[in-house]
C-alpha cells in the first residue's frame, strides 16, 4: 500500500507548481493550466483521504465534483481570455490595467 | 509733533509718496526729494538758530537739558514678573547733534543734487533714498537705545540696495561686504543693549528702559545688574562693563572707521554711485564717531578712560595708516576714501584724549570732515560723470581746461591738507593740542602720540599735491582723444553743490566759534562724567 | 606814552594795512583787468600805514591788542594784533619791498595772460605776510605762516603747465609742511605747559617763559611740570619749522627749485620776506630756547651757510647762484640767533632783504630782456644761464650798477649795509667762540671762510654776466647788434634804484663804519658788545681778502686769465650736485616713503582685508560644513524619512498595481504569513 | 481505456501479494516522476503548444495516481473530462483562433524567471514547504478520523466495488450537490456562450 504522506506529498508538489505558474507567467493559458494543476493537486488529495470513507465516499464524488467543475471553469475562463484577447490583444494579465488603484 | 519728528519722517512721507506716484512721473522724483531736502535744511537751520547755549542746556546726561525733547510711550508691554518693557519714543538734540543735524540736512540736499546723474530706475532710488534720510537724522535725535538701534539698522537696509543697484562694477561684493562688516559690529552692540536693559531702570517709573539718558548715570543701575559698576560682573573672565565697551566700540568704530575695521569703505566708496558716496563719507561715518562718544563713552565712561590709551593708539594708527595707504593709490576715489581714514583718526585721537580740546577739535572734524569728503568725492564724481575713469594716471593738466573745476578742487584739497583758514585746520590743531595736552591734564595719552598724529598731516599734503599735480597741472593730456571733448568745465548745479560746502569749510575755519559754540558746553559736561 | 595816536587809531592802522591786500586779493580775482592796480595801491596803502604805525611805535610802545576767537569751557584762544619794535619794522619792510616788487611786476609780468592771478596771488601773499608778522599769538602766526606757504606754492606753481615748476611748488610745500609738523608740534608743547599762545604773555619781558625753570629733572611752569626734555624738544621743534621756512639744511633743497617761479616772486618771497619768517620766527620764540637748541642751531647755520655758498660758487644758473646765496645767508642769520646775537640777527635780514632783493631783481631785468631777445629771434636758449651771458654791462648799464652795489652789500664791503650787518655777525661768533673756546673756534673760522666765498661767487655771477665777452651772438648766430639789448624801461629800473639806494650803510648808520651806531641794530641790542680789538681786527681782515677775491674772480671769469679745468673732480662735482641733496631726497627718501605707502597699501590690501577674506571664507567653509552636515546628515535624516515612506509609497503602490499576478502573490504572501504565523508560532 | 487496464492490472496483482507491493511501488513512483516532471515542464516551459501537450501527460499521469488510491472511477472520469473535455477545449480554444492571436498566445515573453521569479518561487517553496511540514507534523496512525475508520472498518480494499457505491451515493446522499452542480454547469455554459458572443463593438 502507498502511505497516505506520499499521495498529500505528490499533490503538494503539483499545487506548488501550479501556484508557481500560475504567479509568474505571463501567458492566462498557462496559468489556466497552473490553476488545472492545483485542482489536480487537490483532487488528488480527496482521493487520497476518500480510501478512509468506504461507506460514503465524499472523497471520490467531491472529487467527480471538482472534475465538473473545473471544467466549467475551464470553458468560462477560456472564452474569457479570448475575450481579453479580443480587447487588448494581449493575454498577458499583467498587461490589463483595468484594476490598477 | 514736534520739531525733530517733523524733520525725521517728513523724508519717509514723501519716499511713500513717490512710491506710490505712477512712473510716468519720473522727472518729478528728484525735485520731490530736493523740496524735501530744502525744507529739512531750512528746519534744521531754524533749530541751529535757535538752540540754545549755555551750561543750562547741556544736554548729555541731563535727559530735561536736551531741546526739542520729545517723549512718548511707545511700547508698554507687561511681561509679568520681569515688569513692563518700556521702550519710549524719546527724541532730543543737545550740543553734540544738533551740528552733525545740520551737517546731515546739508549733505542730503547735496547729495540730492547730486543725485541728476542717476538715470535708471529713479522711483526705487529716490524711496531708498528718502528712508536712507530719515534713517540718519532718526539716529542722530533718538535718545533711547531701540529707537536709535532701530534707526541704526534702517540706514543699512537703503544703503545696501543702493550700492547694490545703483553702483559700479563690484557692487554686489562691496554692498555685501559692507552690510556684513556693519551688522556684524551691530548685532553685538544689540547684545549690550539688551544688558544695559536689564540693568538700568527709569527713575521715574520703576521699569527698566533703554533711555540712553538714564544709562549714563550710575544711580539708575540696578544693584547687583551686569552693567552696574559696582556689581563687578564678568564676562568671560573680563569686566562686564569693559566688555561693553568694547563691544559698542566695535560696532562704531566700524563705521568710523577705524584701522583695522576700515576695509569696507574704500570697497564702498569705489562702488557706490557719487551720492551714496557723498552720504557714506559725509554723515555715515560720522554716525560712528557720534555713537562712540554719545553711546560708547558717555555709557561706559570708566571702561573708555581705562582703555583709552588704545584708542589713541588705534587713532594714530588709522591717521598714519590710512594717509599711507592714499599714498599708494592710482585710482582716485579710493585715494579720497582712505584719505577719509585718516581724517577720522583724528576724530578718534580727540575722542580718546577726553580734553576739552581734544573733544571739541574731534567734534569739529566730523564736521568739517563732512564737508569736504562730501566735496571730494563729489570732485571725483564730477570727472567720473564725464568721462567714467578715474585713474591719476590717464590725466594732466586738467587746470587748462577746467579752470573753475580746478578752483574748486584747490579749495577742497588744501583745505582738506588742513590749510588754515579752512574748518580741517582748527579741527586737527585743536585734536592733536588736546592729545598732546592730555598728558599733563589726564595722564591718559602719552605725548608721541599727538606727535605721531601730525605725521598725518604731513602725508596728507603729500598725496594731495602729488595728485593735484600729476592730475591737474602741466600740459593737458588725457588717455582718450575723446575725454577732450567729455571733460568739460563744472556746470551750474555743480557749482551750486560745490560753494555751499567750500563757503562751510571756509566760514568754519575763519570763525569756528559758530560750531563750538554750541558744542562746548555739552562737552564740558560730557567731561565731568570722567572726573 | 607818548603816542600820537590812540590804540583805537593805532588798530584801525593795522587792520587798514593788513586787510588792504586782502582786499585786493578779492578784487583781483573778481575785476581781473584792474589786478595789478589793485595790487600797488593795497601795498602802498599798506605802506603808508606800516610807515605811520612804525614811527608811532618803534622804540616808543609796544601794542596789543586780542579778542577772544574760540571759546572751549575753560579754554580760549584769542587772536589779535601785536606791535613791537619786531613787528614795525619787519612790517615796513614788508610793505616797502612788496610796493617795489608789485611795481616792478607790472613789466615782468606784463605779457601774461594770467596776470590777474599773479597780482591775486602776490596780494594773497602780502596779506599773509603782514598777519604773521603783527599776529600776537603763535597759533594765528601758524596759520599764517602756512598760508603763506601756500601763497608761495601758487606763485612758484604760476606757470602751471611747466612740469618743474609745479614739482617744484609741490617739493616747497611738502618741505615747509615738515616744518609745519615741527611748528605744530611745538605749538603744542607751549600750550599744554602755558595755557596760552599769546607771544606776549609767554616770550614778553614779563613772560610766563621767564618764570619758568627746570627742577629735578622736570620743566615746571606755573600751570603744569613735564620732564625737562620737553623743553629741548620744543625748541627743536620751533627750529625745525623755522629751517623750513628759512631753507636751512637739512631742508633747504626746496629754495632753489622754488626758482622757477617768476623772479620777481622769487625776489620778493624766496628772498626779502617768506624765507626771512623764519629766522623771523625764531626771533619771536628765542627765550624758548636753551643751550642745546642753540648749539645746535648755530650748528645748523654755520653748516647751510658753509654749504650753500660752496654750492653757489659752481651753479650756472644766474637764479640758482642767488638762491644758493639766500640760503647761505639765512644760515648766516640762523647763525647769529644760535649765537644770541638777536639785533644782528634782525638787523642783518633787514639788509639782507633790501640787498637779496635787489639781486633778484636785476637779475630779473637781465633774465627778462634776454628773454625779449629770445622771443624777438624766435632762438632757444635758456636764458638764466651765466654761460650764455657776458659783457651786458655795454648793454644794460644801470642793471650791472645796482647788481654790483647789491654785490658789494652782499660782500660786506664797507660802507655798504652789508658791511654793518654781517660784520654784526661776525663779531658775535668771534665772541661767542673765545667764550667757550675748544672745538667752537670753529665757528669763526667757517664763516670767515663762507663769507669770502660770498664774495668769490657774487663776483663771479658779475664777472661772468656783466663783463667778459658777450657769448650768446656766438651761440645763437646772430650779431650783437640785432639783438637789441638795453635796460628794461622805468617800471623795473626805478624800483631796482631806490633799493640800490636802501644798500648803503649810511641809511642804517650814520657812521658806516660804526655798527654801534647803527639804529637798528641798537634797538635791539640789550647787551652791547664788549667791542675793543674785533672790531677794528675782522672787518679789516674780512675785506681785505674780500677784495683780493674780487681780483681774482675778475681775472677767473672776465679776462679768462685762469682757466678751471677741473669740472670733473670730486669737489666741483659735489658743489654742482648741490651736495647731491635732491638725489637723496627726491629718490631715497621720497622712494621710500613712496615704498613704505605701497607696503601699507599691500599690507591693506592683502593682510587686513586678507584676514577679513579669510574670515569670511573660514565662514563660507564652515557653512560648506554645515550644509554638508544638513544636507547629508540632518536632511538627509528628513530626506530619507520622507524617501522611506515615499519608496514604501511607491511600493504600496506597486501594489495596487492592477497587475493580477501581483495581487495573488500579495493574497498568497498573506495568507501564508498568516497560516505560518498560525502553524508554527 | 487506460484507467480500466490499469484497474484490472492492480486487481490481478492482488494474488501475489510481496511481488506485487514492489511493483505496485515501482509504478507508482513512476507515475509520480512522470506527473511531477511533466508538471514542472508545463510551468517551465517557453512553448505554450508543447506545454499544453505535457499538460495532457500530467493529466494522464495523474489519473494513474488516482489509481493507487482506489479510485478508479475518478480516474475515468479524470481522462474523460480532463483529457476530453478541458484539453481538447484548450487546443481548440488557440487553435480556432486567428493567425494574430496564435502568434500572441503562444508567445511567451522572455524572462522566463524574470520580475515576479523571486517572490513567486519563495511563495511556492513556502507553500510546499508548508505543506511538507504539515504532513510531516501530522501523526497519520493516530488521527480521530482515520483511527475510528480502520475501527468500523470503514477504510477501502483494492477490492472493493466503488462505482456502485458513488452512484448509489450521488443519487441518495448528495444528491442536492449535484442538482447544484448541474445548475452551476449550465450558468456556466449559458455565461460562456454569452461572453464568447461577438460584439458589436468589439475590436
Amino acid at each position: 500500500m502507498i502511505p497516505l504522506q506520499h499521495f498529500l506529498l505528490i499533490g503538494a508538489v503539483l499545487f506548488s507548481l501550479g501556484l508557481f505558474a500560475v504567479i509568474t507567467r505571463k501567458n492566462a493559458i498557462q496559468i489556466l493550466m497552473g490553476i488545472e494543476l492545483m485542482i489536480n493537486a487537490s483532487i488528488l488529495n480527496m482521493v487520497a483521504f476518500g480510501k478512509y470513507d468506504k461507506i460514503d465516499n465524499t472523497g471520490q464524488i467531491f472529487g467527480l465534483f471538482i472534475i465538473i467543475l473545473a471544467a466549467a471553469s475551464v470553458a468560462v475562463a477560456l472564452v474569457i481570455i479570448m475575450n481579453l484577447y479580443k480587447r487588448t490583444q494581449t493575454i498577458d494579465p499583467n498587461q490589463t490595467k483595468s484594476l490598477r488603484g | 509733533m514736534g520739531l525733530l519728528s517733523v524733520l525725521i519722517f517728513l523724508p519717509l512721507v514723501f519716499g511713500i509718496l513717490i512710491l506710490a506716484m505712477p512712473k510716468s512721473l519720473n522727472a518729478w522724483f528728484k525735485y520731490i526729494s530736493l523740496a524735501v531736502s530744502l525744507v529739512q535744511l531750512a528746519i534744521a537751520s531754524y533749530m541751529y538758530y535757535h538752540f540754545k547755549t549755555g551750561d543750562a542746556f547741556a544736554g548729555v546726561n541731563q535727559l530735561s537739558q536736551y531741546q526739542w525733547l520729545e517723549n512718548l510711550n511707545w511700547i508698554r508691554l507687561d511681561v509679568g514678573q520681569f515688569g513692563v518693557l518700556q521702550i519710549d519714543y524719546l527724541l532730543g538734540v543737545d550740543g553734540f547733534s544738533i551740528g552733525l543735524i545740520w551737517l546731515s540736512a546739508l549733505v542730503m540736499l547735496v547729495a540730492t543734487l547730486s543725485s541728476w546723474e542717476i538715470k535708471t530706475n529713479l522711483k526705487g532710488y529716490f524711496a531708498l533714498f528718502l528712508l536712507l534720510n530719515t534713517a540718519i537724522v532718526g539716529v542722530f535725535c533718538a535718545l533711547d537705545l531701540f529707537l536709535f538701534y532701530i534707526f541704526y539698522e534702517l540706514m543699512l537696509l537703503p544703503l545696501y540696495f543702493l550700492i547694490g543697484m545703483w553702483g559700479g562694477v563690484r557692487r554686489e561684493y562691496a554692498s555685501i561686504k559692507f552690510f556684513l562688516y556693519t551688522l556684524f559690529g551691530s548685532v553685538f552692540m544689540l547684545l549690550v543693549i539688551a544688558g544695559l536693559y536689564l540693568s538700568v531702570i527709569d527713575p521715574v517709573t520703576g521699569n527698566h528702559t533703554f533711555n540712553m539718558v538714564y544709562a549714563m548715570n550710575p544711580a539708575n543701575y540696578i544693584d547687583g545688574s551686569i552693567f552696574n559698576s559696582l556689581s563687578n560682573a564678568e564676562i568671560f573672565g573680563f569686566p562686564a562693563r569693559t566688555v561693553g565697551f568694547i563691544v559698542v566700540f566695535i560696532a562704531f568704530a566700524i563705521k568710523v572707521p577705524v584701522f583695522p575695521f576700515h576695509t569696507w569703505l574704500p570697497d564702498a566708496h569705489v562702488e557706490a554711485p557719487t551720492p551714496i558716496s557723498l552720504i557714506l563719507a559725509g554723515i555715515l561715518l560720522k554716525v560712528g564717531g557720534y555713537g562712540i562718544i554719545r553711546i560708547a563713552y558717555g555709557i561706559f565712561p570708566e571702561a573708555a578712560m581705562s582703555l583709552s590709551f588704545w584708542m589713541g593708539l588705534l587713532g594714530v594708527i588709522s591717521i598714519i595708516y590710512g594717509a599711507m595707504a592714499a599714498l599708494a593709490q592710482r585710482d582716485l576715489k579710493r585715494l579720497v576714501a582712505y584719505s577719509s581714514v585718516s581724517h577720522m583718526g583724528f576724530v578718534l585721537l580727540g575722542i580718546a584724549s577726553l580734553t576739552s580740546e581734544g573733544l571739541n577739535g574731534a567734534m569739529m572734524q566730523m564736521i568739517s570732515h563732512g564737508f569736504l569728503s562730501v566735496m571730494l568725492f563729489f570732485i571725483v564724481g564730477v570727472i567720473y560723470t564725464r568721462v567714467h575713469d578715474r585713474d591719476i594716471y590717464n590725466f594732466r593738466g586738467l587746470a587748462n581746461k577746467m579752470p573753475v573745476f580746478t578752483g574748486f578742487v584747490m579749495i577742497a584739497f588744501f583745505a582738506s591738507l588742513g590749510l588754515p583758514g579752512f574748518s580741517a585746520f582748527i579741527a586737527e590743531a585743536f585734536t592733536l593740542i588736546g592729545a598732546f595736552s592730555s598728558q599733563t591734564l589726564n595722564g591718559l595719552l602719552p605725548r608721541w602720540m599727538a606727535m605721531f598724529g601730525t605725521l598725518g598731516i604731513l602725508l596728507g599734503a603729500g598725496y594731495l599735491l602729488w595728485t593735484l599735480q600729476r592730475m591737474f597741472f602741466g600740459k593737458f593730456r588725457v588717455k582718450k582723444e575723446e575725454w577732450k571733448l567729455a571733460l568739460t568745465d563744472v556746470n551750474a548745479r555743480e557749482i551750486m553743490v560745490l560753494v555751499p560746502l567750500a563757503a562751510m569749510a571756509l566760514v568754519l575755519g575763519i570763525m569756528p566759534s559758530i560750531a563750538f559754540n554750541v558744542m562746548s558746553s555739552s562737552v564740558n559736561q560730557f567731561l565731568l562724567m570722567f572726573k | 606814552m607818548d603816542s600820537v595816536f590812540t590804540n583805537y587809531q593805532i588798530l584801525c592802522f593795522a587792520l587798514t594795512a593788513i586787510t588792504a591786500p586782502f582786499l585786493a586779493f578779492v578784487f583781483s580775482l573778481i575785476f581781473k583787468k584792474l589786478a595789478g592796480a589793485f595790487g600797488i595801491v593795497s601795498i602802498t596803502v599798506s605802506l603808508v600805514f606800516s610807515a605811520i604805525l612804525f614811527f608811532s611805535i618803534w622804540q616808543k610802545q609796544t601794542f596789543h591788542f586780542s579778542f577772544s576767537w574760540i571759546k572751549l569751557g575753560n579754554v580760549s584762544v584769542n587772536i589779535g594784533i601785536l606791535l613791537n619794535d619786531l613787528s614795525v619794522i619787519m612790517l615796513l619792510l614788508v610793505s616797502f619791498v612788496a610796493l617795489l616788487v608789485h611795481i616792478y611786476s607790472v613789466e615782468y609780468i606784463r605779457k601774461e595772460a594770467l596776470r590777474y592771478r599773479y597780482f591775486a596771488y602776490l596780494s594773497l601773499f602780502c596779506f599773509a605776510m603782514l598777519c604773521v608778522v603783527i599776529a600776537d599769538n603763535l597759533f594765528i602766526l601758524y596759520a599764517f605762516w602756512e598760508l603763506v606757504g601756500f601763497a608761495s606754492y601758487l606763485l612758484i606753481g604760476f606757470w602751471f603747465t611747466k612740469k618743474k615748476a609745479v614739482q617744484a611748488n609741490k617739493k616747497a610745500f611738502i618741505m615747509n609742511r615738515v616744518g609745519d609738523v615741527g611748528f605744530l608740534i611745538g605749538l603744542m608743547i607751549l600750550l599744554s605747559q602755558f595755557h596760552t599762545l599769546d607771544i606776549e604773555t609767554i616770550f614778553g619781558a614779563k613772560g610766563i617763559i621767564h618764570s619758568s625753570f627746570i627742577h629735578n629733572g622736570n620743566w615746571v611752569s606755573p600751570f603744569a611740570s613735564i620732564p625737562d626734555y620737553w623743553l629741548t624738544i620744543a625748541g627743536f621743534c620751533f627750529l625745525l619749522g623755522a629751517c623750513a621756512k628759512s631753507a636751512q639744511f637739512p631742508l633747504h633743497s626746496w629754495l632753489p627749485d622754488a626758482m622757477q617761479g617768476p623772479t620777481a616772486v622769487s625776489s620778493l618771497i624766496h628772498a626779502a620776506t617768506m624765507v626771512a619768517a623764519g629766522v623771523f620766527l625764531l626771533l619771536r620764540v628765542s627765550p624758548l630756547f636753551n643751550d642745546v637748541v642753540l648749539t645746535t642751531m648755530a650748528s645748523i647755520g654755520l653748516l647751510t651757510a658753509f654749504m650753500a655758498a660752496t654750492i653757489a660758487l659752481t651753479q650756472n644758473d644766474i637764479k640758482k647762484v642767488l638762491a644758493f646765496s639766500t640760503i647761505s645767508q639765512l644760515g648766516f642769520m640762523v647763525l647769529a640767533v644760535g649765537v644770541k646775537d638777536n639785533a644782528a640777527a634782525i638787523f642783518h635780514l633787514s639788509t639782507h632783504a633790501f640787498f637779496k632783493c635787489l639781486l633778484f631783481l636785476a637779475a630779473g631785468m637781465v633774465i627778462h630782456q634776454l628773454h625779449h631777445v629770445k622771443d624777438d629771434t624766435k632762438t632757444k636758449f635758456d636764458e638764466q644761464d651765466m654761460r650764455n651771458m657776458g659783457g651786458l654791462a655795454r648793454f644794460m648799464p644801470i642793471t650791472t650798477v645796482v647788481f654790483i652795489i647789491a654785490a658789494l652789500s652782499l660782500s660786506g664791503l664797507p660802507f655798504t649795509s652789508g658791511y654793518l650787518s654781517k660784520d654784526a655777525i661776525l663779531i658775535s661768533v668771534f665772541e661767542w667762540a673765545s667764550e667757550r673756546g675748544g672745538v667752537y673756534w670753529l665757528f669763526p673760522v667757517v664763516i670767515s671762510i663762507t663769507s669770502w666765498l660770498t664774495t668769490f661767487y657774487i663776483f663771479r655771477v658779475i664777472f661772468k654776466t656783466f663783463f667778459g665777452d658777450f657769448k650768446l651772438p656766438a651761440l645763437i648766430n646772430k650779431k650783437e647788434k640785432e639783438l637789441h639789448l638795453h635796460d628794461p624801461n622805468l617800471w623795473m629800473k626805478i624800483p631796482t634804484i631806490i633799493l640800490a639806494v636802501f644798500c648803503f650803510g649810511f641809511f642804517f648808520a650814520l657812521n658806516p663804519f660804526s655798527l654801534e651806531g647803527s639804529w637798528l641794530h641798537h634797538a635791539f641790542n640789550l647787551e652791547p658788545h664788549a667791542g675793543g680789538l674785533l672790531h677794528l681786527f675782522v672787518p679789516i681782515y674780512i675785506n681785505a681778502l674780500s677784495l683780493v677775491l674780487i681780483a681774482s674772480a675778475y681775472f677767473i671769469y672776465a679776462k679768462n686769465k685762469i682757466v678751471f679745468t677741473n669740472h670733473k673732480s670730486w669737489y666741483y662735482q659735489f658743489s654742482y650736485h648741490q651736495w647731491y641733496f635732491n638725489v637723496l631726497y627726491d629718490k631715497k627718501l621720497v622712494g621710500l616713503i613712496l615704498w613704505k605707502a605701497k607696503i601699507t597699501f599691500w599690507f591693506d590690501k592683502h593682510i587686513i582685508d586678507g584676514i577679513v577674506h579669510l574670515s569670511a571664507k573660514a565662514i563660507l567653509v564652515l557653512a560648506e560644513i554645515v550644509d554638508w552636515v544638513d544636507t547629508h546628515i540632518v536632511d538627509a535624516f528628513v530626506n530619507g524619512l520622507a524617501n522611506i515612506v515615499s519608496s514604501w509609497s511607491v511600493w504600496f503602490k506597486s501594489v495596487q498595481n492592477g497587475k493580477l499576478q501581483h495581487y495573488f502573490i500579495w493574497m498568497l504572501f498573506i495568507f501564508l504569513s498568516f497560516i505560518i504565523y498560525k502553524v508554527i508560532i | 481505456m487506460p484507467g480500466m487496464r490499469a484497474g484490472k492490472t492492480v486487481r490481478k496483482r492482488l494474488k501475489f501479494r510481496k511481488e506485487k507491493d514492489v511493483v505496485e511501488q515501482i509504478i507508482f513512483y513512476i507515475l509520480t516522476a512522470i506527473a511531477i516532471g511533466s508538471a514542472a515542464y508545463v510551468v517551465l516551459s517557453q512553448q505554450l503548444i508543447r506545454s499544453v501537450f505535457m499538460f495532457f501527460v500530467t493529466l494522464f499521469a495523474v489519473a494513474g495516481l488516482y489509481v493507487f488510491a482506489l479510485a478508479d472511477f475518478v480516474a475515468l472520469t479524470q481522462i474523460v473530462i480532463y483529457v476530453g473535455g478541458v484539453l481538447v477545449l484548450l487546443l481548440f480554444a488557440f487553435l480556432l483562433s486567428s493567425k494574430d492571436a496564435l502568434d500572441t498566445i503562444s508567445e511567451i515573453p522572455s524572462g522566463l524567471l524574470s520580475a515576479n521569479r523571486l517572490p513567486a518561487v519563495l511563495i511556492s517553496l513556502a507553500f510546499f514547504g508548508l505543506l511538507t511540514y504539515t504532513f510531516f507534523n501530522i501523526d497519520f496512525q493516530n488521527l480521530n478520523w482515520i483511527t475510528s475508520a480502520q475501527a468500523s472498518g470503514n477504510v477501502k480494499s483494492v477490492t472493493d466495488d466503488t462505482i456502485r457505491n458513488i452512484g448509489v451515493n450521488l443519487m441518495s446522499r448528495y444528491l442536492l450537490p449535484l442538482e447544484m452542480i448541474s445548475i452551476l454547469l449550465m450558468m456556466a455554459l449559458i455565461g460562456a456562450t454569452q461572453i464568447a458572443r461577438k460584439e458589436p463593438k468589439a475590436l
